[in-house]
């Protein structure tokens, strides 16, 4: 009943813009999917597995500029970084300074960079790392802020939460 | 544009609401730039023929209307009243349209605001617009200026004095630019007489502009003041169609009101009363709409005694004012003794009934059976229909006993239903009225207010309805007070009639008394001298 | 879009016939489901269902019948206490919670005052009837001054009156070892057992065994029997009928020189004194006194019960109530047992709130006259 | 006599606040907390929670009351967060994802929530409330049953040892304090969350924005008067819901803002008590039914909170059970919401009948005189 009355060109232009606005939404998801996901690097100075490259005795690893990780031959570090594209800067004892771009797939939540690959220049240095889930941490006692304490059912870890409206049941006598 | 074709013409406008005709053929013509005024008694289709006008859904609900509607010549076929607004017919109705919390403007251009488009209308639709103040106020007092009046621009409606809501809601019609046509239905019902006069002269000054104007209005001077031309509607008829120079109030009038049907009245001559049974003094009731001021009048043991007026003028405050349901006061007594107001038990109590003209508000209890409706209120009052159980513990209802007292109505009333535990509101509304009726009687009552007992009903029940009172006031000698806004029935049956207007009696009249009379008196102007002027 | 002129609307629908004369088994039937309302239909379908499906996953019928019957009379009472609300126009009781706050005072008093068996189950009751009484008349006066808009307030003032309880049943000077925490010597504990005291005082009045499994509690259930018949002559006093004049139109009830405050105070005073004798019969059946914020949630449960049974906001009988504890109650009981054997997982927690709180959007969502 | 008369004004209508202000001001000595602690929270908490109040504020425009109804936005976008930390996005960027991945959920259940509304027009308080248990009931459902069995999920960290459904406490470290540290000011003993802030700014700047568009009037009006408005031609329903959708979400990026700072979620009762405590705020803050503005938020966001920060420690002080200041901001609460609506309803009634009384007219007749003395 607002009686619009839109005209043609109106109607196109609007069309164009909510057909730009969707593909630009979508795109805002991918890119900070993209930008925002994190990763976890695993330093690995050990012989590469494959034996194309041998440990360094020691080294300190800076990853896009943080502060440097001491590491021993057969010493294994992490780093947790956000995005694909990082910046790693070694400096093997008593060796030379080896600067060098890595790029992390976007899939993969964990990989591991083999510092000795990285440093002979072999490529690729990053490989995806498999590992066996790890048992989850037992639930915090976290509380709520607002609803400590919860007027309805404390919540038991495994169980369903009971929420208000919906008192959690007597058990049968 | 030829000043003299109709912009608006009316053609063999019939309707029924199922057999029940309230306009049969009316016709009529209106002209740019011309106020036809148009009146006649309630009831007579003002309403009805406004709504037909407009295309509301009432209407087609209700099968739809004969006739024609032609705009500029052209035959028109509204859907809804917002397409007769597309084609021009403004409206302001009884009620006002406005938002209380909006400024004078702000009504004033009520969804058709001035607006700039904001970057986000290509995102969410035209209605992300920012709206141009500047030019909503321009538009507001240009619109305002046209209509002559003084009135604000940037006053919340709901801080202003009534009349110049009316003058906000009469702007915000012609500030449509298409409109040509605005409907007033009674604009100074609510008005002061000063207001009033504003409000007339503006109506001339857009007639000026070219505006046709159709004024319904029950002030007859006003009317004789304002019009080019009356239209006088009785009973669905269009009785005169005349232009207003040289006819007067008087003539109005009679017009309104002057049936043929010397009312089918049995001719018994005057009886004679003698005990006064109900006498009320200085009676004031403040219900909305219906305002009782000054009321003063006394009624005789054994009499039926109408209470007649137009609509909203008071007359129903009376009934409703006595029997506690609106706040009231003054002096009532009842065989002498003082009748509490604000008090419906009490009044109960003292031997009164009151059939309400609100039938599905206040008379039913429409999700209630029909042995409820009628039992309930003398089970309350009089603590019959009642039976002990548990060795008198308790005392519960006697079904039984109810249902035979139910019976024994819808055998002597003739109402048609499928049982006493029908529900109310499956009912028809003649019924509902007898229902309403029974339930009343069922307490006995020494006076029985009855209002508006033929409101919506078709006209044999109107018959059975009148026949009921009328046989309970003869054979049970029951005082009743009848009001009504029919002057017809209220002839019919009642002994002496007293006319209403703005909260006070203006005169009483047997019912023989001529039409003329009646009409006067309703309309405001005294027949006799003027008694205590009426704007106090 | 509405009429301008309602009058205009009611004077067209006046000469109507509102029912149409029409015949036949298959309309009949249709109409008798219509009343009975499709969500009652699906969930008392559902319910067959599950019974049927019992034995096969492995649940017995006989200790699954025994549990509904047992619950049923656990919260028939909460549910009985939604209905003088309803019949006199208050809408539904979500203040409910007043009246087991009431009951828990009424438990608390008793257990203190060391009132053992019969004499301790009622004493709970007539010691928690004065407060009843009191928070009642209270409330009720409040929701007369806020017509219209009960519901959502009478809720706010449930929650309020718990969560101040909570402070009050650790500063009440309560002082039966029983109850208290014994590390500080003062303050009421979470649950209370009421095993020394009156447990399942009625569940065991001439309970009916039948096998292993199935026991009737005859008790509980006569109970809950003659609060309903009770009631059930009450609402056919002159009162009675008064309250429900005041509910199905208050403007006629007023024109009847009925007070419209004082039959819905009356209704409110009935109600909140069902609700704490309810908790008190819950208590004797579970087992215990549950205190701070327990209350909070049972009157959806209730409110819930009663709409499955067919109650809408503005109308409530008996059969409802029995009808509604019965079904909500015999879904809480199976849909554990049933479908967790069956998927292996427990989904009772999602179907109840699905199921409660959907009732009582639909029963919301109808159109009915919203109250004055 | 005219300045006392509107002391007594201000006073009665700003009951709430002062009342609030003398027991917080009382409860801090006993409370032990520190000034600056006190004042360094409630900055946090402006932060936290100003967001999801302002979400309520178009509905009361709208004429809808307070929307109950919110919770299905936080819950969407708790929806959202745990997809954030399924994959494992992180900072600004991860509430980014949250907010742009929970963004359809919210208009769709906005949508819904909107047209319930509309089917119980006059009771929309309670049908919002109702309804936010019920989509708790299927959030439960998608977040304890599908996810991980029917929905995929990488993370298995967040699952529950059984396999499938997510864990009842969700650790928020990839996003926590994410948006608040984005632009942390350092100022003597505080610590100002600005990018916090400017977004709250920026929502606030729309409110006004919106406000002075054809749609905030057109709510505006339906909030006046439905009829009114139907008449006018406004499509009332239509607005109405639009009202519901932009509050539901709000109220999800609200939840997400919120989160974030927390730095941890109880999936299943994060938002138990959303709803509640926004509305709570909006109220001490001298909101009512139908009316409200964005001073209203910020003041009720620091009084409530002020109590709510003081209330445990002075009880733990006063009666030596830190409980009882728990149980008394929760009551506190919960009165507050009653007292503003039993008020509210109690001066509707009371306003219809002044109005009546203006019908009344013809006002000085000495009937009435009489009748009124009586």
């Amino acid at each position: 009943m607002s009686g619009a009355v839109v005209s043609p060109q109106v109607r196109t232009r609007r069309l164009v813009v909510r057909g730009v606005l969707c593909v630009v939404y979508v795109f805002l998801i991918g890119l900070a999917f993209t930008l925002g996901k994190g990763h976890t690097i695993i330093l690995d100075n050990k012989d590469a597995e494959d034996g194309s490259a041998k440990a360094l005795e020691s080294l300190s690893i800076s990853v896009d500029g943080k502060d440097p990780i001491d590491l021993q031959a057969g010493e294994r570090d992490m780093a947790k970084v956000r995005g694909q594209d990082h910046r790693v800067e070694v400096v093997v004892k008593d060796g030379p300074k080896v600067e060098n771009r890595i790029t992390i797939p976007l899939r993969e939540d964990l990989v591991l960079l083999s510092i000795p690959r990285l440093v002979a220049g072999l490529k690729p240095a990053v490989v995806p790392f498999a590992t066996k889930v790890e048992p989850p941490a037992a639930d915090q006692g976290t509380s709520n802020a607002f609803t400590s304490p919860d007027p309805g059912a404390p919540a038991q870890p495994g169980a369903a939460p009971a929420a208000p409206g919906t008192p959690a049941s007597p058990p049968a006598p | 544009m030829d000043k003299d074709k109709p912009v608006l013409s009316l053609q063999n406008i019939s309707k029924d609401f199922y057999g029940n005709v309230v306009l049969a053929d009316v016709s009529f013509d209106l002209k740019a730039g011309e106020i036809v005024a148009l009146v006649g008694e309630n009831g007579a289709g003002k309403t009805t023929l406004m709504r037909i006008l407009f295309g509301m859904n009432v209407i087609r609900e209700t099968g739809g209307h004969q006739g024609k509607i032609l705009i500029d010549g052209e035959e028109v076929h509204f859907e809804s009243p917002f397409d007769a607004l597309d084609a021009g017919i403004g409206m302001c109705h009884q009620e006002f349209s406005l938002i209380p919390g909006f400024t004078t403007t702000e009504n004033i251009v009520l969804n058709r605001e001035s607006m700039r488009p904001s970057l986000l209308n290509d995102v969410f639709g035209d209605r992300m617009s920012v709206l141009d103040r500047a030019d909503m106020r321009r538009r507001a007092v240009a619109t305002i200026a046209k209509l002559g009046v003084h009135l604000d621009p940037d006053t919340l409606v709901s801080e202003m004095p009534v009349g110049h809501k009316q003058f906000t809601e009469i702007a915000r019609e012609i500030n449509r630019e298409k409109t040509r046509i605005l409907v007033l239905d009674e604009p100074t019902a609510v008005l002061t007489e000063s207001e009033a006069e504003v409000l007339i002269k503006g109506l001339r000054v857009l007639a000026a502009h070219g505006i046709a104007i159709i004024f319904i209005s029950h002030r007859l001077h006003e009317v004789v003041s304002v019009a080019d031309r009356v239209v006088v509607l009785r009973d669905g008829v269009v009785v005169k169609d005349t232009p207003v120079q040289g006819v007067t109030v008087r003539d109005i009038a009679s017009w309104m009101v002057g049936r043929q049907v010397a009312a089918d009245r049995a001719d018994e001559g005057e009886r004679g009363f003698t005990e006064e049974i109900l006498s009320v003094s200085h009676l004031w009731v403040d219900m909305p709409g219906e305002t009782v001021r000054d009321m003063n009048f006394t009624v005789r043991k054994g009499e039926i005694f109408g209470i007649g007026g137009l609509a909203g003028q008071g007359k129903l405050g009376i009934p409703n004012g006595i029997m506690g349901l609106f706040p009231a006061g003054g002096e009532v007594k009842l065989r002498g003794r003082p009748v509490p107001l604000n008090a419906p038990r009490e009044a109960l109590e003292m031997g009164m009934a009151f059939v309400s003209e609100d039938r599905r508000g206040v008379g039913l209890l429409l999700e209630e059976s029909l042995d409820w409706n009628i039992a309930f209120t003398a089970m309350q009052i009089q603590d019959k229909y009642l039976r002990k159980v548990l060795g008198g513990l308790f005392k519960i209802r006697d079904e039984a006993a109810m249902r035979t007292l139910t019976e024994g109505y819808i055998d002597i009333l003739n109402i048609k239903c499928t049982s006493p535990k029908q529900k109310a509101m499956e009912l028809s509304g003649g019924n509902q009225q007898k229902i309403c009726l029974a339930k009343a009687f069922a307490i006995q009552p020494d006076l029985m207010f009855v209002s508006e007992p033929t409101r919506g009903i078709d006209i044999g029940a109107k018959r059975l309805v009148l026949d009921a009172l009328h046989k309970y006031n003869r054979e049970l000698g029951m005082t009743i007070v009848m009001v009504s806004s029919e002057l017809e029935e209220l002839r019919a049956i009642c002994d002496r009639i007293a006319i209403v207007d703005e909260g006070r009696v203006t005169g009483i009249l047997p019912p023989t008394a001529k039409l003329e009379a009646f009409g006067l008196l309703m309309t405001g102007e005294r027949v006799s001298p003027a008694p205590e002027s009426a704007y106090a | 879009m509405p009429s301008p002129h309602p009058s205009a609307a009611a004077a067209a629908g006046d000469n109507q016939d509102l029912i149409p004369q029409k015949s036949g088994v298959l309309r009949a039937a249709r109409r008798i489901i219509t009343d009975f309302g499709w969500p009652r239909v699906i969930i008392f379908i559902f319910l067959v269902a599950l019974f049927v499906a019992a034995p096969a996953v492995g649940v017995r019928i006989d200790a699954s019948l025994s549990d509904v019957f047992n619950r049923f009379g656990q919260n028939a009472l909460f549910v009985l206490a939604l209905v003088p609300m309803i019949q006199a126009g208050c809408g539904l009781n979500f203040g409910l919670s007043l009246g087991i706050i009431a009951g828990l005072l009424g438990a608390t008093l008793s257990v203190q005052l060391g009132l053992h068996g019969m004499t301790g189950f009622l004493g709970a009751i007539v010691l928690a009837a004065p407060f009843s009484i009191a928070f009642g008349w209270l409330y009720g006066k409040l929701l007369n001054k806020v017509k219209g808009e009960e519901m959502t307030i009478a809720m706010y003032v449930g929650f309020a009156g718990v969560m101040f309880m909570c402070i009050m049943w650790l500063i009440l000077p309560y002082t039966a070892p029983d109850m208290i925490w014994g590390y500080a010597g003062k303050g009421l504990r979470t649950t209370i057992s009421v095993e020394n005291y009156w447990i399942q005082i009625l569940n065991n009045l001439l309970p009916v065994r039948i096998g292993q499994f199935f026991k009737f509690p005859t008790g509980e259930i006569l109970f809950v029997v003659l609060a309903a018949y009770i009631m059930w002559l009450f609402m056919r006093t002159k009162t009675g009928t008064a309250m429900t004049a005041v509910g199905s139109n208050p403007d006629y009830a007023r024109s009847s020189g009925i007070s419209v405050d004082r039959m819905r105070t009356i209704s409110v005073v009935l109600s909140t004194f069902l609700g704490a004798a309810g908790i008190i019969v819950y208590e004797q059946s579970f087992g215990f006194i549950q205190l701070y914020t327990a209350p909070l949630a049972m009157p959806f449960t209730a409110i819930a019960a009663i709409l499955i049974g067919g109650a809408s906001v503005k109308k409530a009988s008996m059969v409802n109530v029995v009808v509604g504890a019965f079904l909500f109650q015999g879904l809480l009981t199976m849909t554990p047992s049933v479908i967790n054997s069956w998927l292996q997982t427990d989904m009772s927690e999602v179907v109840r709130i699905v199921v409660s709180n959907g009732i009582i959007i639909y029963a919301l969502t109808r159109k009915t006259k919203v109250t004055k | 006599m005219s300045g006392k008369r509107s002391l007594g004004r201000f006073l009665r209508e700003n009951a709430v606040i002062l009342l609030f202000l003398i027991i917080t001001i009382l409860a801090i000595r006993p409370s032990g907390l520190s000034l600056v602690y006190i004042a360094q929270e409630l900055i946090t908490r402006l932060g936290r929670d100003s967001f999801l109040v302002l979400a309520l504020l178009l509905p009361i425009y709208a004429g809808m009351g307070l929307n109950f109804g919110m919770t299905l936005g936080a819950m969407a976008g708790q929806f959202g967060l745990i997809l954030a930390i399924n994959y494992n996005v992180i900072g600004v960027d991860g509430l980014i994802f949250a907010a742009l991945v929970s963004l359809p959920v919210s208009l769709l259940l906005g949508y819904v929530c909107g047209a319930v509304l509309n089917h119980a027009k006059g009771r929309e308080m309670v049908t919002g409330y109702i309804l936010a248990f019920f989509i708790n009931g299927l959030y439960q459902f998608v977040v304890l049953y599908l996810m991980g069995s029917v929905i995929p999920v990488r993370s298995r960290t967040i699952v529950l040892s059984r396999g499938y459904g997510i864990r009842n406490t969700l650790n928020l470290d990839s996003v926590r304090l994410s948006l608040d540290n984005l632009l942390a000011l350092k100022l003597g003993p505080f610590t100002f969350p600005i990018a916090t802030f400017l977004v709250i700014a920026a929502l606030c700047l729309f409110i006004i924005w919106f406000r002075k568009t054809k749609l905030g009037q057109d709510m505006r009006s339906v909030g006046f008067d439905m009829q009114v408005a139907n008449s006018a031609g406004v499509p009332v329903d239509r607005t109405r819901i639009i009202a519901i959708i932009i509050s539901t979400v709000l109220a999800c990026i609200g939840q997400i803002i919120f989160l974030q700072n927390m730095g941890n979620m109880a999936t299943y009762n994060a938002h138990d008590q959303t709803s509640f405590f926004a509305v709570a705020a909006i109220l001490v803050g001298g909101a009512s039914v139908k009316k409200a503005n964005i001073p209203n938020v910020f003041i009720g966001v620091i009084l409530l909170h002020g109590l709510f920060v003081v209330s445990p420690n002075a009880g733990q002080k006063l009666f030596g059970q830190a409980m009882i200041g728990e149980y008394f901001r929760q009551f506190i609460g919960y009165a507050v919401i009653a007292v503003s609506l039993v008020l509210y309803a109690w001066r509707a009634r009371r306003e219809a009948d002044r109005l009546r009384e203006g019908l009344r007219g013809g006002a000085g007749t000495p009937a009435m005189a009489e009748g009124g003395a009586k």
